[in-house]
């Protein structure tokens, strides 16, 4: 079990110094943080700069999931791994990476494909979920997931030269079921092998997930409503904010009287796996 | 002006990957009939749709694979995002949702890569 | 002397395959970041997540400049450093990660204060500057060189939750002197050691500079006006681009009759120097 | 309504750390006097502009250290960019641009942080 502390270690006080003086976040915020667990899943592009950015915030716990192995063409965007480490664990090399930034933070390695038979006992085990994933299948498990967990869902996606951000499960906002209640037809999802990415981007949208994650834990976003935030490379206005509806009554999911209740066959509901690359 | 001449400004945006449809283009100024059904000689002419804007859209400026744009019940297929004027379309009445002149819809396609 | 290739190895052909197949990128663009040289300055909290991206993206040649050392209270946010090299050369330091990364960057180590005596000859190396720096004297010094030097300058800064991001002296855009002809009184300037720094904000504004690094190099970014992006973590729009003037004709830096036409002493200029901390 | 009644709806914005100086309010909506100077006997008044737009914010917004919003010419500091209606307000005239009701004017202070 995870351990909450009452009180910062000098070392700790060391090293998070810049946020402890930070007004409006400082010392409770940075406690929040330490008292906090939160799970990525998926150290590809997204999670790779959203672990990193997490651990070295103070997270007390972070899950990483990753079934994959590092390969030489994840690293023009995967930059938590490294040269050396091709052919390892995804998730135990976000680990190390981790561990030799921030020793403070206890990293918990999940190396598997996440699915319906484990998905909901990992997932009740943390306090808020980040959506780093790279498939249609994972994305519907880890929102329902989420939302029979009560968790909030910090989700994030990126391909070509754009990216997109969204909240999920939260404070009276939608799931990813009420704004998609059918999977699309899986000729129309492209994923970053097939599609192409520049690094960066989602380079960018992983910063933004621990943005997010971070603005929960410490309670920065109490006001705001549910927002999408699109991002696009090559447009002159990058960034796009866009008002999203409110969680919808009639959702399956999340709405006043679910029929979905416990996890689903996603592989079947969506036409595609985990593992299509 | 006859209402079968009569056509509303519309600024039609696609991002998520929705422009590869459209020949790559982003952002489309289009001139669109403001009354629906098309067919002058119909006597029951109603204001345009978002309804009627995606069949338009879909003949009129789609240029290949409309099954990526449309759905199976004239809507647009799941897995898109309507914007009315930078909201969620949901928030406007989705597909009953009469456009006015000069109104922005986005078209975007939801990303699931990573 | 920077070596320029007519073609990709096959090494760096498999490594950089998700950018090769990018529609609007590929191999003209991924020729482009090969052949090109980029200078960050600074390794702090802009230059970490900047030289991290850029160096995995396949850019020829890398200049990292920096004075200071790794110190514990930098990990929160210098993601680029760890634990065990405390002590060491910042800019060292950055260049061993981008080599575990990518052996393909050349990374070219500049370990120094950047100042009037020294900063000309080191710009004019480079094909694009990027200031991820922390103090005005250098931000001036900076403008200056690359204006001599004819160099765009993709300009970050980042201060407790707010971020900005601008490219300077490009395409007839403004140089930083067009929109700041004199510095600002030095009692209204703070830096992070002082107003404190959410890790995560210098970590997206310098991926944002890695990017127009990138879009400059490539051509991305041909048809741009001049632009301001501003970011704001605790606002619910968190990104706001706004529209710049164009180079003013009578700047005395980047104007039609300069009359600064070398290197000044900018310490006296700004009444703070570059290593205030 | 007489000239000396007469106010515009402007909407102040405070980012950069602007926003201290003001309470810490990111956002304003004053009501400022559409005609300068404000002493009713002058017989010269004339619209409001954004000079007079920061001389009126200091003295009546302003919750501590004048010296580090105003500058010593009238306008704002050296490091405070002016935006209206969300661009530069060197296109928009500087100093001597003309408010109008509805107006947005944001005061960001640069940042040096890195
Ligand atoms: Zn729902
Ligand atoms: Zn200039």
């Amino acid at each position: 079990p995870f351990e909450k502390v009452v009180a910062l270690t000098n070392p700790e006080i060391a090293r998070y110094g810049r946020q402890l003086i930070l007004p409006g976040f400082g010392i409770q915020a940075q406690m929040d943080l330490r008292n906090c667990s939160m799970l990525v899943v998926g150290a590809g592009g997204l999670g790779a700069s959203c672990a990193l950015y997490l651990g070295a915030a103070g997270v007390g716990r972070l899950g990483i999931v990753d079934h994959d192995t590092v390969d030489i063409s994840n690293l023009h965007r995967q930059v938590i791994h490294n040269e050396a480490r091709q052919g390892m664990s995804k998730a135990r090399s976000a680990a190390l990476s981790i561990q030799l930034l921030n020793p403070h933070c206890e990293v918990v390695v999940h190396e598997l494909v996440l699915e319906s038979s484990n998905a909901q006992e990992i997932i009740n085990a943390y306090d808020i979920i980040i959506d780093a994933t790279d498939n249609v299948a994972t994305r519907y498990l880890l929102n329902d997931a989420s939302v029979l967990g009560q968790k909030p869902l910090v989700s994030g996606s990126a391909l070509r030269l754009d990216g997109q951000l969204t909240i999920y499960n939260y404070r009276g906002g939608p799931c990813y079921r009420c704004l998609f209640p059918t999977p699309p037809p899986s000729e129309t999802v492209t994923n970053c092998s097939d599609g192409g990415v520049l690094g960066v981007v989602p380079g960018i949208v992983g910063c933004l997930q621990a943005l997010e994650a971070i603005k929960i834990a410490t309670g920065l976003n109490k006001e705001d409503p549910p927002t999408m935030t699109l991002f696009s490379a090559n447009s002159s206005t990058m960034f796009r904010t866009i008002k999203l509806r409110k969680r919808k009554p009639d959702c399956i999911m999340c709405g006043d009287a679910p029929t979905i209740t416990k996890l689903i066959d996603y592989v079947r509901f969506c036409g595609s796996s985990a593992t299509d690359k | 002006m006859s209402q079968s001449d009569a056509t509303l400004r519309i600024e039609l945006q696609f991002s998520g990957g929705m422009e590869l449809l459209f020949d790559n283009q982003k952002t489309i100024h289009a001139k669109v009939p403001a009354f629906f059904p098309l067919d002058t000689s119909a006597e029951d002419k109603h204001a345009a749709t978002i309804r009627d804007l995606i069949s338009w859209t879909a003949s009129n400026l789609l240029k290949e694979r409309p099954e990526l744009f449309i759905g199976t019940d004239g809507s647009v297929r799941s897995g898109i995002l309507v914007l009315v004027n930078g909201a969620d379309w949901e928030l406007e009445g989705e597909l009953e949702y009469e456009l006015e002149d000069r109104d922005e819809i986005v078209f975007i396609s939801t990303l699931h890569g990573g």
